[in-house]
């Protein structure tokens, strides 16, 4: 909100400064929530309710770091999510762009589309296994079907809300549909795919343990479901706990990359 | 150029030394450099300058839309902290609302007055008429040709009756027998209302036309260069246009700007305001 | 030999029922010793092993009681029983004293497991049904948090889940057991092997029978060394896993030669296949003598 | 295209017409996608894939209409996934207001919002029981849950997006903040707004069945558990198409209301 | 007024008959009703006419951006169907790319007919100059000025070097001297290098000083209303400004735009386009 109030005149910052002034405080901010948080949780494990306290938790990840299974599973299911978004956001934007510019595209590809957003990954494993078996492939796949459907749709509203005048001025410039798409549709889309690749990343990282009942043998889902046969919450807690940080981690960086290729807006 | 230092005893308006900085790649650039001025009540100037200058930026901040980066800018003596309903801003870019209709775009602010929907109504009307676009009332934005938008923007502005009006190239899309009578007719309010106004423009003869005062700006640092009494009688006419003094306050303006521009990176030019 | 190892998959469950035998097989180096390069997925349930197994990528795998009807279905054959287990339990919340006592009661269970089949089993001995209760479905984990915090009233469960359950409810009503239903029904878990790979591989399929019969009298004579391989291939603490194998009765291959022989395999299968039929999950099972491949077992022993 | 290309002066049509013709022809496009899609599947089916048919399905959806299990299922999952949908969006969108606006909000809520967006529902499920008990309530805050962490995180870059002038426009005209979420931040991110629904709505549904694990006694996602214990495939694509249907009405609902509410934007 | 229907033998852009329908609300809208006009090779034509009277719409079927809804625009004989490069247009609201720099903008559309880096940054940096935006090169959109907007996206037009150029108000935002310097500018280009040029102006100083022909349009239906050859030396100075012939031309553009707009309801006012 800085920029729409006037200051008192005593009040001078650079730009510079300000900037840096406000990432610390957000920081502090993240931080205060982050620790609240916790302290939520560890009161709520405390008063009766059948949770493992953070001490419990922290101890457990202390073991599974020690053996060295939290690293494999770590390795295992981060090289799954990361193959499975990338391809997923990769497909996605050239389908969104096919479909918010193409009619005949968009008739056939959105019922399809649409049908298979609303299933739920785990129902549609047992017929990814009769497709591809019991290897890395199926798992990814599953993945790579989640972000690419959270992923894709934003793509396509991205294009298909793109400022007509902007692609008048490219066709004006000599561009034909290939060079639009490259140069002005995407990076004018780019707040709408960015969303798009960051909700196909939740939506990754959230099926990793439905592409982990595929006969997985490592893996943080795989993990969570194995502690699930022996109702073993630390562990379970542990997993969840490494995922959202995972998420978490991987969100930033989206959202630093947008920073970067936003910054042409003029925003709040 | 003694006049601009002149502070008045009551201003409307007072701009102390403002400066204005923004980051440019690496380096940072002046669009402000130490200006001072100061605007009394019920008084109209127009701003004059080349592309670049600044005028934009310096309505911005009386507005209450940019912050400063030295000095400070104060509405009746209060410094300016954010916008408000009595400072009426006409934008260089128009900033229709794009899903509202026009009648709808010309009663927002009066809707947000809380006012009852039949006075509203006449008001909005009553300034699309002013403007032209009856015919429009009912159409968005995007159905509007430039110069219709910009009409607009000026009856949105017009409608919730501010006492300082900041109006940034409100004229400029607009077809000379419209601009004339918007012109006449801003003219006429003024000096029946009691309003202050400022008015940036490119053309010298509007300038002229409409001002109490021509404050002429120069570029790089974005400057007052100089500041033009306009002593023509408080109503004006479309006779006076063709008048001997007009077009020499007009060739003045045109000196003024022309002049500057080309001494640009003359250092000997002394800067127009005062530290 | 110098020849080239046969090649086979045998997937399994991560819990000691499921994973003893492969913990024994891996640790003795029995897979090498009978000629065999095993590749040994892990799944978290039966029924996905069975379609693995239709689909031929998967060879071998192992399947609770629970799931025991798929066989039967004809979906794959079972190529040598694992164990007979006896740690299922209907539990209930205290002052609820008797199966008579769960009328109307909100009852969990998760279906198409042995929790399942104890309460079904139970019920019908009190001489009543699922429509006497308030059947409430739910996954074993649920379950547990479920006990836990008094949104239920008794489930269908088994141990070690029991005991996670027990921790939070000490005073946790038994109402019934597995011993209950002895001479009708034995929850067997057994290891299955895909139609097609049974009939067209007899040879891989008889050293895979090896491996499993040297393991499974490995682990019957050393129960507590047993315990420890799995919980390491597992990653779990011995104790865990302890109290895992304590409800559960394991047989020597020799034992289990004997069992076939006298005809009590084929019994305990059928008390399942009625079980089954009765709870609704298959229509028309086969016949134990079709699917489970008993003369390859005993073979495999000669 | 056709705006963007001047056709021959003898294609003359009324802009009325010419949307009736659009339409139309995107009708038959949908109903030959769907077509070639039943056909594939049916081939797949037929060549040894362990599918089941297309008649096979048709028949096992004659009978549970027959036994009305197939009507108390929608209505109960229908019910629950409104419900759930309704009250996520309607969070979000405040939600989403506040961390675009107020940076003390987005400090304290983005943490939390990316963390629970990785953490797929099962894994949820116990500690949601734990709090709510196992009525309707838990299954509803489930897909509830899904709704909203899709949808806020669009709703956000919306509000990030809006352009600055129109806001600096509001503000001079007097409105204060509440006033400029009402009248411009909602319209003017409107389709950040509905591209947030929409995904909202594909996760709503595909949370179903992880919503119905909660001690369900129907629902169409209870109805597939119950049917993969027994390998029923006919009664799972049964309840996958009929979710997939539904999912794609509400879709197509959505997509209507937003022709309507986004028409002010110039678009292709 | 005979002069317009009189057709030019190998026109560069013939216009016939061409109307255009919009809806608006529940009836429609005539933005065009059957305007015909023949433009020639090399020829420089201004076009002025109220606010709302159909001058962008035209010239936006003449990019290829618009349909039309009766009627036929041909360009080199051919209709026009979509954009092509060698119309260069400026729009009226500058439609510049704002994730692009000002150089990478005015680079657009050399990179697009794929020339090589080091030409396509000789070029751009020659006319980015010519601009005067040399500073701002690397400057982003947004840091720019409604003035320094605009004449980024007229050195982007230029660029491209296109043998038909249409300009929709392009100097509406500038100075007067920029303004001056850019008018001087595009008609000695004009003069060398063989350009047609459609020019939409409100300034009808700027619609005489530069045009061989002014055409005058009236609003509701948008229409032709009059055009008025100016018969100046093709070589235009700043002196020829006070001549007493530009003033005598100038003032009968702005009697046809004034008249014509006071007696916009007089049905008597003969549709200036032939049927
Ligand atoms: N966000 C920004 N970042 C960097 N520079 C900026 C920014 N906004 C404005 N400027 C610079 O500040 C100077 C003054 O801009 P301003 O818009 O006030 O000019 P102006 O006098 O209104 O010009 P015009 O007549 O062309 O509208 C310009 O040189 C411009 O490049
Ligand atoms: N999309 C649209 N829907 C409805 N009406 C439109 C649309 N676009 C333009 N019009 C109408 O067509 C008429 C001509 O518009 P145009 O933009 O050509 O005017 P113009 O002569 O360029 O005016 P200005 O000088 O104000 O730019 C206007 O009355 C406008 O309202
Ligand atoms: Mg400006
Ligand atoms: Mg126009």
């Amino acid at each position: 909100m800085s920029t729409l109030t006037a200051t008192k005149p005593r009040a001078i910052a650079t730009p510079a400064e300000k900037k840096r002034r406000t990432k610390r405080k957000m920081l502090t901010l993240n931080i205060v929530s982050v620790v609240g948080g916790i302290a939520l949780w560890w009161v709520l494990s405390a008063s009766g309710f059948s949770l493992p306290t953070p001490p419990q938790v922290v101890e457990r990840a202390g073991q599974l770091m020690a053996d060295g299974t939290l690293f494999t599973d770590l390795a295992a299911s981060l090289t799954r999510v990361l193959i499975g978004f990338a391809l997923g956001t990769l497909l996605a934007i050239p389908v969104g762009f096919l479909m918010g510019w193409y009619a005949v595209a968009r008739g056939i590809m959105e019922p399809w589309i649409q049908f298979f957003r609303t299933i739920p990954p785990l129902a549609i494993i047992p017929l990814v296994m009769v497709l591809m078996g019991i290897g890395e492939q199926p798992k990814i796949f599953v993945i790579f079907l989640a972000a690419f459907l959270s992923c894709v749709i934003s793509t396509y509203q991205g294009v298909v809300n793109v400022d007509k005048t902007l692609i008048n001025a490219a066709r004006v410039l000599g561009s034909k549909d290939a060079g639009i798409f490259a140069r002005v549709v995407i990076p004018a889309s780019t707040p709408f795919i960015l969303v798009g690749m960051r909700v196909g990343l939740g939506a990754a990282w959230a099926t990793v343990v439905a592409a982990e009942l595929i006969a997985a043998q490592d893996g943080l889902g795989y993990r969570m479901q194995q502690a699930q046969l022996y109702y073993d919450l630390p562990t379970i807690f542990v997993n969840l706990i490494v995922i959202g940080i995972l998420g978490l981690l991987m969100d930033r960086i989206l959202l630093f990359t947008e920073t970067k290729l936003t910054s042409w807006q003029e925003r709040r | 150029m003694s006049t601009m230092t002149s502070t008045l005893a009551n201003p409307k308006i007072s701009i102390q030394g403002v400066s204005k900085v923004y980051p440019l790649g690496n380096t940072e650039f002046k669009a402000l450099d130490n200006v001072s001025l100061d605007v009394g009540d019920n008084e109209f100037i127009t701003v004059v300058g080349p592309s670049g200058c600044g005028k934009s930026t310096m309505m911005n901040i009386l507005a209450g839309l940019e912050t400063v980066s030295g000095g400070q800018a104060l509405v009746d003596g209060v410094a300016v902290d954010g916008p408000g309903p009595e400072r009426g801003v006409i934008f260089q870019q128009y900033a229709l609302f794009p899903w509202l209709t026009v009648r709808d775009n010309v009663e927002f602010g009066l809707k947000t007055a809380k006012m009852p929907k039949a006075e509203r109504r006449r008001i909005a009307d009553h300034f699309i008429e002013l403007v032209g676009l009856e015919q429009f009332a009912d159409a968005l934005p995007k159905m509007l040709s430039g110069g219709m938008r910009q009409r607009c923007a000026i009856a949105r502005a017009y409608a919730v009756n501010p006492s300082i009006l900041l109006m940034d190239e409100p004229f400029g899309a607009l077809d000379a027998l419209t601009r004339v009578n918007l012109q006449e007719q801003l003219r006429e309010t003024w000096s029946k209302e009691q309003r202050t106004v400022v008015f940036i423009t490119h053309d010298v003869d509007e300038a002229v036309f409409l001002a109490n005062r021509v404050i002429v700006m120069a570029a790089r640092p974005g400057r007052i260069h100089e500041i033009i009494e306009v002593d023509l009688p408080a109503i004006r006419t479309e006779e006076m246009r063709l008048s001997p003094e007009f077009t020499a306050l007009r060739n003045r303006v045109w000196n003024a700007v022309y002049h500057q521009t080309s001494g640009e990176n003359s250092v000997s030019e002394p800067s127009a305001t005062t530290a | 030999d110098g020849a080239a190892k046969d090649k086979v998959t045998f997937g399994y469950i991560a819990d000691f029922n499921g994973a003893s035998v492969h913990a024994v097989a891996q640790e003795l180096n029995l897979w090498e010793k009978y000629g065999l390069d095993a590749d040994t997925p892990v799944f978290t349930n039966g029924p996905l092993q069975i379609q693995a197994l239709g689909t031929e990528d998967l060879d071998f795998g192992y399947i609770g009681p629970g799931a025991m009807w798929m066989p039967a279905k004809g979906d794959a054959k079972v190529v040598s029983v694992n164990a007979t287990g006896n740690g299922d339990r209907v539990i209930a919340q205290a002052g609820i004293n008797s199966i008579e006592d769960l009328k109307g009661k909100k009852v969990a269970v998760a279906e198409g497991t042995s929790g399942d089949m104890i309460l079904n089993l139970a019920l019908k001995k009190a001489g009543m049904s699922l429509d006497d209760v308030d059947k409430v479905a739910m996954d074993p984990g649920t379950i547990v948090a479920a006990m836990a915090s008094k949104q239920i009233d008794a489930a269908g469960l088994w141990y070690p889940l029991i005991s996670t359950v027990e921790k939070q409810v000490p005073d946790l009503e038994i109402l019934s057991s597995n011993e209950d239903f002895e001479n009708e029904v034995a929850f067997a878990s057994g290891f299955v092997g895909a139609n097609k790979f049974v009939e067209e591989n007899p040879e891989t399929t008889k050293k895979v029978l090896q491996v499993v019969r040297e393991a499974l009298d490995y682990r019957a004579e050393n129960l507590d060394e047993t315990i420890e391989l799995t919980a390491k291939l597992m990653k779990l603490d011995v104790d865990t896993v302890k109290v895992d194998a304590s409800n559960v009765t394991y047989y020597t291959a020799e034992e289990l030669d004997q069992k076939i022989a006298d005809g009590t395999v084929d019994s305990w299968l059928t008390g399942m296949n009625d079980y089954f039929v009765s709870a609704d999950k298959v229509t028309d099972p086969e016949s134990p003598k079709e699917y489970f491949t008993s003369d390859l077992f005993v073979g495999a022993g000669k």
